[in-house]
C-alpha cells in the first residue's frame, strides 16, 4: 500500500533513518509467528532488550519535547515512527505507558522533582510502568473505581483490585487511580498515585484470556503502603490528570494498528493466492475476491478516515470526538478483516499455531483478538453514544 | 487538498450553497423537476452569470479554470440540494473537450463558455447498465446513428457528449447538439426526477469527434470514472444532509414525553449514518485527489468513492426514512428526495458488487 | 415453494374450494401490474364489487363463528385463505377494518344492537369501515392520541385530527379512538366511537407517499357530532377494547404478506434469467446467485418461523410477543429482496413502472414500501424493546 | 413434529439434559477437554447406561429405534453444554450400519448397543477442506491406506466410518477399529477443544465396508447431509445458552448505577441474537424434518440449515462477547467455550458460501 499524504524531504529522512535503525536491531528470533511460542519470560527479556537500545539511541519517546530529552517530534513524525514500528513487526513497547501516558501527564502535572525522578529512566527504556485504572466493577463506568487510599501519617495506604492493566509483574512503578475522598461525588475523590511495585501487599496474579493466553493482570492491594509525594497532580484530582491524556492522538495510534492489519490482509491474500479448495484456487472464487476487496476498502477507509482528521491535527486542531469514528472503523476494519480469514480458510482456519496445516498468522488466534476490539477503549456502544450526543447534540438523558 | 478542503475550496462550496439556498434550495427543486414546472432557465442562467458552469473550462477559453478538487466540492454541493440541473455534467464535458486538442474540443469549449449546458450519452463501457441498447455507431463522416439509454437530463441540456463506435473500429467522443436533425429524446420515468432521464435515438445526426479517429476508450474510461466520483460526491453531500435532517427530526419530535432521539437505539441509528458519512467523505477525497493528480492509484480510488457511497449510501437513506417513522415516508417531508439520489447514484455506472470485483481485479490479482 | 406444514383432508378441500372461487371471480382487469395505473376510483369500485362477490358467497369473515354468521374457520384454514388471496393476486380487502378488527372487537364486548346493526353489512361486503387511531403527535406513542369528544346533550362532539387510515373517503363508519377525559392518565381517558363517515365536520385529505401514490388518509373532526349510543364498550375503557386486538394473529397475516414477497423473489428469479449484462445473463453472476439464494433463505425462514408459532397457536396457545419475531424477519425479508431486485438490475431498476424498460412489477416501488416496512405496525425499535424486556426480562427503565 | 417438538421430544431432551446438568455440565467439559483431564470414560458410561449411545439403533438391535427428530433433540442438548464426547457422531454411524444391510452394518450396530463409540473421517466430500489430504484408498481385500485431517475424538471413539475411495472405483464407507494395525492418529490443536482433533494415516488397515462392492456415494453424502443438521443443532443450543446467558448478566451486571441490560443499545443487541436463535430453531426443524420424511428438499432444507447457524451463529458468538465485555474475553467465563463450538461448527462441513452456492444450483437453476 501506499502512503496517502504527501511527506516533506523531513519526514522522508526520518522515515529512512528510523526504518534502517529497525533493520539492524530487530533482535533475532523475534517474528510474530514464532513469538506466541516464548515463555512469558523470553518474550519479556527480548522485549526490555529491544526496548533499551532503542533507549540508547534516542528511539524511545520520539514525541516529547526536546527539553524532557525527546525528539519533539512533529505529529506526522510520530505517525511514521508508529508505522514503522508496526510495519518491521518490533515487539510491542513495554514502556508504552511510561512513555505515552505518565511522561506526558508528569510534563503537564508533575512536580520537578518527579519529573526528574521519573522521566529519564522512562527514556532510556529502563523503568517500566504498569496502569491501574480499570476494576472489576468499573469498566466503561471507571470513576465509580473503589481502590481505596487512606493516609497514615505520611503516607498513602492503599486496598482493593486492579484488572485489564499489563506488564504488572515485570513493572518498576504503577500509576494507579485511587479513591481518597469517598464522601464527595464520584469524579471528584480520586487521586493518581504512584506506586513502587514491588512494595509488600501487592500481589499479583494473570486473567487468562478466551484464547489461553495470558496477557493481562489482576493486582490486588493489600494495605500498600505509599509515599505522601508519590501523587501525582493535586489530591483528588486524579480523574482530570488521567483522562486528560484518554483521548491522546488516536490518530497516532491508531494508523499504528492497522499496519497490522495492512500485514494480515497481505496474509490472507497470499493464503488464497496459494490454497486450492476442490481444486481451485481460493483467490478464484468469487466470494473469496469479493470479501478480499471489501476488507481492502474497510482497511484502506480506516486509513484514509484517519488521515483525513490528521491533517486537521497537522494544523493545529485538538483531536475532539472525532475519535470515536475512528474507533468505530477500527472495530469494523479488524472484525471484517478476521471473519473473513475464518470464512476463508474453512475447516483450515480451525488450527491453533503449532499445527502445520494452520494458516501463517493463526487465523482464529487473530478472529479472537478481535473480537476485543469492539470493547476496549471505550466500547462501540459508547463511541456511538459520543458521535450522537457530542456531534449531533442529541439529547442525553438515557 | 491533502485528504481535507483549503481555504479556498471551502469558499468555493459555501459560495455555491449559498447561491442554491437563496435561490429556493429544495423548494425549488420540487417546483422545477418533481412538480412539471419545466425547464428551469432562471436558475441555470444564475449559475451562468456566477461562474458556475464554465468553472472547470481553461481561463484561456473564460472559464476560472478550476481542477478536478474542486469540482467534487462543487458536485457535494449540488448533492447536498439534489439540483436538477446538469452542472456537474456540464464541468465533465468541460474537462474531456480541454483535453481534446482539435477544432471540436474548441468548438464545445467556447459553447460552454457562453452558457451552454452539457450532458453525457455514455454507455456500454459505463457499466450497470442490462443489455438492450443498441449503441451508437459512426459514421465515417461523422453521422451518428444508434440508441442509448436513460441519458440524464437529454435535451435539457443544449449539448451531449455520446459515446459511439468509430467506423473503423475503436471508439469515440462525440459532441452533439441536442435538438440537431436525427436526434431523438423520449423522457422515460425513473425514481430520481430530479434528474430527469432520457431515451436518445439517432438517425444519421450529425457530431463532432473530440478526438477524431483516434480511439478514445481511454477518454471515454476517463470520463466514466471522473462521473463516477462526482456521482459520489453528490451522494456524500446528500447522506450528509440526510443526517443532518435525521439528527434535527429525532431532537424535536417527541414520543412519550421526550424526544425520540433520547432513545439509544436511536442514537446508535444516527451515529452508524454519521460514521458511513464520514467515510464517504474521505473516499471521495482520495479519488479526486487520484483523479486530479492521475495517480496509477485511480481506478481504485475511485472504486472505492463508488463502494463507499453505494451500500452505504443506501444504508444512510435507509435509516433516515425510518427514523422519521411514518413522516419520513412522506412526499411532504424533503427525506426521499435526496434518498432518490442517493440510490440512483448507487445503481449508475456499476453498484457494488461491479466496483468490488474492479477492486479484486487490482488488489488481488494485481491487474494495471 | 411448498407447503411446510402438514394440511389435513379437510384443509385441502377448503384450499381447493377457495382456489376455484377465486379463479372465476378475480375481476377482470385487476393484474398487480396494472392496478397501478387504475385511477382511485376505478380501484375502489373494482374491490367493492369483488368483496360485495365474496361476501354473497360467503368468503368474507370465514374466521367469524357461526353464530354471527361466519365460517368458524379453524386458525389452518384461516391461513390457507390468506394464502390464497395472495397468491391469487386479489384485491386487498378494503373491508379490512371491518372484519379483522371491528367485527371481532363488537363481538367481543359490543352491545347487541351494535352487533345486529354493524355486523350484517361487513360480513355482505356492503359496509366499509374507516380506522381513526394514529394521529400527528401520537404515533408509536399512540396513547397520547389528542382528538377530544365532549359530551353535549345526547351527542358527543368530535375534534381533532387522524393520520394514516385509509379509504376514509369511502368508509361507511368510522372506528375512531378519542379522548373522553382529559385528567387521567393518558390511557385511561380514551373511549372507542363508532362515527358516520359522512356526517357534516369531516374532512378528508389524501397523504401522498415517497412513490408518488396517495392510500392513506388525513381525517379532520371539526365539532362532528355522535350519538351518544355510538361508544363501543364502556366509556374511557376504548384503549383495552382497541389493543386487545391489536396483538390480532400476527402469524396469519404475516403468512399472507409473505406469499407476496415469494411472487415478487420469483419475479427476480426469472428476470436474472432473462435478462443479460455485458453478454453475460444476471443469473449466471456469482453476487446475483447469492443474493438470490440469500432471500430465498430469509423469506422461507421467515414461513418456517411463522409456521413453527402457529403450530403452537394450533394447540391452543395465544400469540404473545413472539409476535416481535415476526415483525422483524418481516421486515428482513422484505427489505433485503427490495434490495437485492435494486442492485441486480442496475441501471434499469430506477425505473419507474410505465416505462418500458421497467424490469417487470416496478423494483423502486417495492423498494420503497419496503423502507415502511420497519415502521409500520410497530417500529423494529419496539419490537426489539419487546422482544429484550418481555421475552428476556432486561430491566424496562429507558 | 410439525415444526414443533411433541410431548415425547420434549421429554427426551429434558432427560438427556438432567444427565448432562448432573453429571457437572460446563465445570467437566473444562475439567476433560480443555484442562487435560484425559478420557471422560465415566460420562460415556453413564450415556451409556442409559441408552442415549444407543438412541439411533434400531430396537431389533437392542436400541430405543429413534428417528433423525430425536436425534436432532439430542444435539441440541449436546450443543446446550459444548458436550466434549462423540455422542452425535455415534448416532449418524448408528444411522448408518442401520442402512447397511450386510455383516458389516450388523457388526458395527452390535458394537454399539454394547456401547462403542463412533467418529466419522469423511473427507473430499464434505466441503469446506482445502486441498492437502490424499484421502483414503481401499484396496481390493478392505485394506485402507491414505490420510484424512481432522477427524474429531478421533482414537478416543472406539469406531470410525471412514470415507474412501473404492479399487474399482466409487466411494465406500467402512467400518474401522481406531486401534487396529495400520492406524496412526496424531492430535491436532484446534479452535473448540471440546472437540479433540485428530489426523488419520491409515497403512494397510482392514476394515469393513458398510455397502459391499457399491458405489456408496450416495450414503456419504447422506451421511454429510445428516451430520450438518447435528452440527446445526449444536450451534442452536450453544447460542440459545449464549443468549441465555447474556441475557442474565446484563442484568445483574450494573454500570453508571443500573443495570448495563437496562441501556437500550444492549437491549438490541440481545434482542437481534434472540431472533437469530429462534430463526436457527425453525430452521433446524424444518431440515431434521426433511431428512426424516426422505424429502425432497433434503439438500435445499439441509443447506438453510447450515445458512442460519452459520453466519447468524459467528453474530450472536460475537455479540455475546461484545456485550459482557472485557470479562466475557476471559477463560473463566463461560461464554468462550461455546462461541469456538459455533465458530467450528460454521466452518466445518461447508460455510455460508458454500451452503449459498447449492442453494443458488436449486433455487435459481432448478437442480435436483
Amino acid at each position: 500500500m501506499r502512503v496517502d499524504i504527501d511527506l516533506n524531504p523531513q519526514e522522508i529522512e526520518f522515515r529512512g533513518e528510523f526504518r534502517a535503525w529497525l533493520t539492524r536491531n530487530i533482535p533475532a528470533g523475534w517474528e510474530p509467528s514464532q513469538a506466541r511460542g516464548l515463555s512469558h519470560h523470553e518474550s519479556w527479556e527480548l522485549r526490555r532488550d529491544f526496548e533499551r537500545r532503542m533507549g540508547r539511541d534516542g528511539w524511545l519517546g520520539v514525541a516529547w519535547p526536546e527539553e524532557y530529552g525527546g525528539r519533539g517530534a512533529t505529529l506526522m513524525e510520530q505517525v511514521i515512527y508508529q508505522e514503522e514500528l508496526a510495519r518491521a513487526e518490533a515487539p510491542g513497547l513495554a514502556g508504552h505507558v511510561g512513555l505515552q501516558m505518565v511522561g506526558p501527564i508528569l510534563m503537564e502535572v508533575g512536580t520537578d522533582e518527579q519529573r526528574s525522578r521519573f522521566l529519564p529512566p522512562i527514556l532510556r527504556g529502563e523503568e517500566v510502568w504498569y496502569q491501574g485504572f480499570s476494576e472489576p466493577n468499573a469498566g466503561s463506568d471507571l470513576a465509580s473505581l473503589q481502590t481505596r487510599a487512606v493516609l497514615d501519617g505520611d503516607e498513602w495506604v492503599i486496598t482493593g483490585q486492579k484488572v485489564w492493566g499489563g506488564f504488572a509483574e515485570f513493572a518498576d512503578w504503577g500509576a494507579v487511580l485511587v479513591r481518597t475522598d469517598p464522601d464527595v461525588p464520584k469524579h471528584k475523590g480520586i487521586s493518581f498515585m504512584v506506586v513502587d511495585m514491588k512494595s509488600p501487599g501487592i500481589e499479583i496474579s494473570y486473567i487468562r484470556e478466551m484464547h489461553g493466553g495470558s496477557n493481562m493482570n489482576e493486582v490486588f492491594f493489600d494495605g500498600v503502603r505509599v509515599p505522601r509525594d508519590n501523587v501525582i497532580s493535586a489530591i483528588n484530582d486524579g480523574w482530570n490528570a488521567a483522562t486528560r491524556l484518554l483521548t491522546w492522538e488516536r490518530g497516532v495510534i491508531t494508523l499504528a494498528i492497522l499496519v497490522n492489519y495492512e500485514i494480515f490482509w497481505e496474509r490472507l491474500r497470499e493464503y488464497a493466492r496459494s490454497t486450492r479448495r476442490a481444486g481451485r484456487l481460493l483467490s478464484e472464487l468469487p466470494h473469496v475476491r469479493e470479501g478480499l476487496a471489501q476488507t481492502y476498502v474497510n482497511i484502506r477507509m480506516m486509513k484514509l478516515a484517519n488521515l483525513r482528521w490528521l491533517a486537521h491535527y497537522l494544523q493545529g486542531a485538538r483531536p475532539g470526538f472525532e475519535t470515536s469514528y475512528m474507533k468505530l472503523y477500527w472495530n469494523k476494519a479488524h472484525q471484517s478483516v478476521t471473519d473473513l480469514a475464518l470464512e476463508m480458510g474453512g475447516a483450515d482456519a480451525l488450527e491453533l499455531p503449532g499445527s502445520d496445516a494452520a494458516p501463517e498468522g493463526s487465523f482464529p488466534i487473530e478472529w479472537m483478538a478481535a473480537r476485543a476490539t469492539s470493547i476496549l477503549g471505550g466500547t462501540e456502544d459508547i463511541q456511538r453514544n459520543i458521535i450522537a450526543e457530542r456531534i449531533y447534540g442529541l439529547p442525553r438523558g438515557n | 487538498m491533502n485528504l481535507e478542503l483549503s481555504e479556498e475550496q471551502e469558499q468555493l462550496a459555501s459560495g455555491l450553497r449559498e447561491l442554491l439556498v437563496g435561490s429556493g434550495d429544495i423548494a425549488r427543486v420540487r417546483e422545477f423537476a418533481y412538480e412539471g414546472g419545466g425547464r428551469d432557465t432562471a436558475l441555470w442562467e444564475q449559475l451562468v452569470k456566477n461562474g458556475w458552469t464554465s468553472a472547470a473550462l481553461p481561463e484561456s477559453a473564460g472559464g476560472l479554470g478550476l481542477g478536478f478538487e474542486e469540482a467534487m466540492v462543487i458536485a457535494i454541493e449540488t448533492g447536498r440540494c439534489v439540483l436538477h440541473l446538469p452542472l456537474c455534467e456540464t464541468l465533465l464535458a468541460s474537462r474531456a473537450a480541454g483535453r481534446a486538442s482539435g477544432h471540436a474540443g474548441q468548438g464545445l469549449l467556447g459553447e460552454i463558455a457562453e452558457g451552454a449546458g452539457v450532458t453525457l450519452a455514455v454507455g456500454p463501457s459505463a457499466g450497470g447498465i442490462n443489455d438492450a441498447d443498441d449503441g451508437v455507431r459512426a459514421s465515417g463522416d461523422g453521422q451518428l446513428s444508434g440508441t442509448l439509454r436513460s441519458v440524464p437530463f437529454g435535451p435539457l441540456a443544449a449539448r451531449c457528449l455520446v459515446e459511439a463506435e468509430l467506423d473503423k473500429g475503436g471508439t469515440g467522443l462525440f459532441a452533439l447538439a441536442c435538438d440537431t436533425a436525427g436526434v431523438e429524446w423520449q423522457e422515460r420515468q425513473a425514481i430520481d426526477e430530479s434528474v430527469p432521464r432520457f431515451d436518445l435515438a439517432l438517425r444519421g445526426a450529425t457530431a463532432a469527434s473530440l478526438f477524431g479517429d483516434a480511439d478514445a476508450q481511454s477518454e471515454v474510461d476517463r470520463v466514466c470514472d471522473e462521473w463516477r466520483v462526482l456521482l459520489a460526491a453528490q451522494s456524500e453531500g446528500a447522506c450528509r444532509r440526510l443526517v443532518e435532517m435525521t439528527a434535527d427530526y429525532v431532537k424535536k419530535r417527541e414520543q412519550f414525553g421526550r424526544p425520540v432521539g433520547s432513545n439509544q437505539a436511536v442514537k446508535v441509528r444516527v451515529a452508524e449514518m454519521a460514521a458511513a458519512v464520514e467515510k464517504m467523505r474521505a473516499a471521495i477525497y482520495f479519488a479526486a485527489l487520484a483523479v486530479e493528480r492521475e495517480s496509477e492509484e485511480r481506478a481504485l480510488a475511485v472504486a472505492i468513492a463508488k463502494v463507499e457511497t453505494g451500500v452505504p449510501g443506501g444504508f444512510v437513506a435507509s435509516q433516515a426514512i425510518h427514523t422519521h417513522g411514518a413522516i419520513g415516508y412522506t412526499w411532504e417531508q424533503d427525506v426521499h428526495l435526496f434518498v432518490k439520489r442517493v440510490k440512483s447514484n448507487e445503481l449508475l455506472l456499476g453498484a457494488g458488487h461491479e466496483m468490488l470485483e474492479r477492486i479484486a481485479d487490482i488488489v488481488v490479482d494485481g491487474a494495471p
